[in-house]
């Protein structure tokens, strides 16, 4: 699943993502600032220990909350170019989620669109996660949902 | 008139399916579209007040009318990035 | 010129910045954000088109510099890796002139420790930038100096 | 005592060296020494008002004076980034 425009990627892959070629595509002789954002599987949520994390999608309604995220950011701020990949299924410690990319002229523009894009995403766009942890118990983490786990300690990056 | 609904996480988890159809006499609202959906699974029921509604890629309220012919998907709040 | 402890690591570099190993370096399981900020050189400066920019440092205060500006981010958020490049030499268009990268366990935390690095970089660091302008001259970036450049004109990432 | 002094980007251009160095009585403020600086080199007047002084890696205002064998270098504002 994904959507191109020569200055808009956005894609739901289910391998590694590979940042440098994120890096590349954002980079351009018309901004001056570059912005990266990565999401990674954190071990630690409070007292607990995970091992691995499963991401299921929507893939579809994914894809098109993505691309509408990327254009409510590129009318707020001055956007060069704009990636956002997710990925999906089994993710080991420390890989990466979620990638998102943003150019601008300007440095302070970037860093906010790269906050407005990873905000928005956790909020709209239809993806789970499922904890693996070390006890060999499952668990998908639904914020404010009657999950057994406190939504305070929910994990998030 | 027929729904076909996608499932996802832990709402497809619970009902033991990815996807499901539900027949109504006339186009339901979200609302009834909810209720039918949580009979049919009252397994569901743990999730029921935070189980979101998209038709045709958009989020849609309780009070929405659903439409003929739409990609109905029901899911629990989305935990991504 | 370099400074370098597990979780930190300062450079002066005279080639091109490898942002993949930048990435590599700060993330980590204890972290489940990372941002990484480039500089990178812009053509267009208001209606001043530019060919090259060729970056001077002192070296031995920069990293001393540097070395101070990531302390300092260490105090104020939950840091698990921190990495702050700097390029000197002739950067052609779209090169990255620096490179900085943070890992925090939530994704707040490396949104502002990211900003605050540059910002003090461009304050504190002594490094200074002059423009080579299509039309053959060349000209120091001083912010405020008498430069014949308004300071609301200088080229800034 | 002498110092000896470091010159950076337009600071060195204007000079038309990257290093000098000042003698003193005694241990000079570094407005005495911006001074001895300016009368050296009369072509950084232009930049007076903006030069940057650091001693042993840090910045030093106008009234701090400058100790014995450090390391001195004067610079415009910076610009790296």
């Amino acid at each position: 699943m994904s959507f191109n425009e020569s200055d808009c990627w956005i894609e739901l892959v289910d391998q590694p993502i590979d940042v440098s070629v994120v890096q590349e595509f954002v980079t351009t002789r018309s901004a001056g600032a570059v912005v990266l954002f990565l999401g990674t599987v954190r071990e630690m949520t409070g007292e607990r220990q995970t091992v691995a994390l499963d991401y299921q999608a929507y893939p579809e309604m994914a894809v098109a909350k993505m691309q509408e995220i990327a254009s409510e950011a590129k009318e707020k701020w001055p956007i060069q170019k704009v990636a956002l990949i997710h990925r999906t299924g089994r993710l080991e410690l420390a890989e990466a989620s979620v990638v998102v990319g943003v150019s601008t002229p300007h440095r302070g523009d970037s860093f906010a669109a790269g906050q407005f894009l990873i905000d928005e995403l956790k909020v709209r766009v239809p993806v789970w996660k499922r904890e693996n942890w070390v006890d060999g118990t499952t668990e998908w983490v639904h914020p404010g949902a009657d999950s057994g786990l406190p939504a305070s300690e929910s994990p998030e990056s | 008139m027929s729904v076909s609904v996608l499932l996802f996480a832990r709402a497809s988890d619970l009902a033991g399916t990815s996807s499901t159809e539900l027949e109504f006499d006339e186009n339901p609202t979200v609302a009834e579209f909810k209720l039918a959906l949580t009979q049919q699974f009252p397994q569901l029921e743990v999730l029921s007040k935070q189980l979101l509604v998209a038709v045709n890629n958009n989020y849609v309220q309780d009070g929405d009318a659903i439409p003929d012919n739409a990609e109905v998907a029901c899911f629990p709040p989305v935990s991504g990035g």
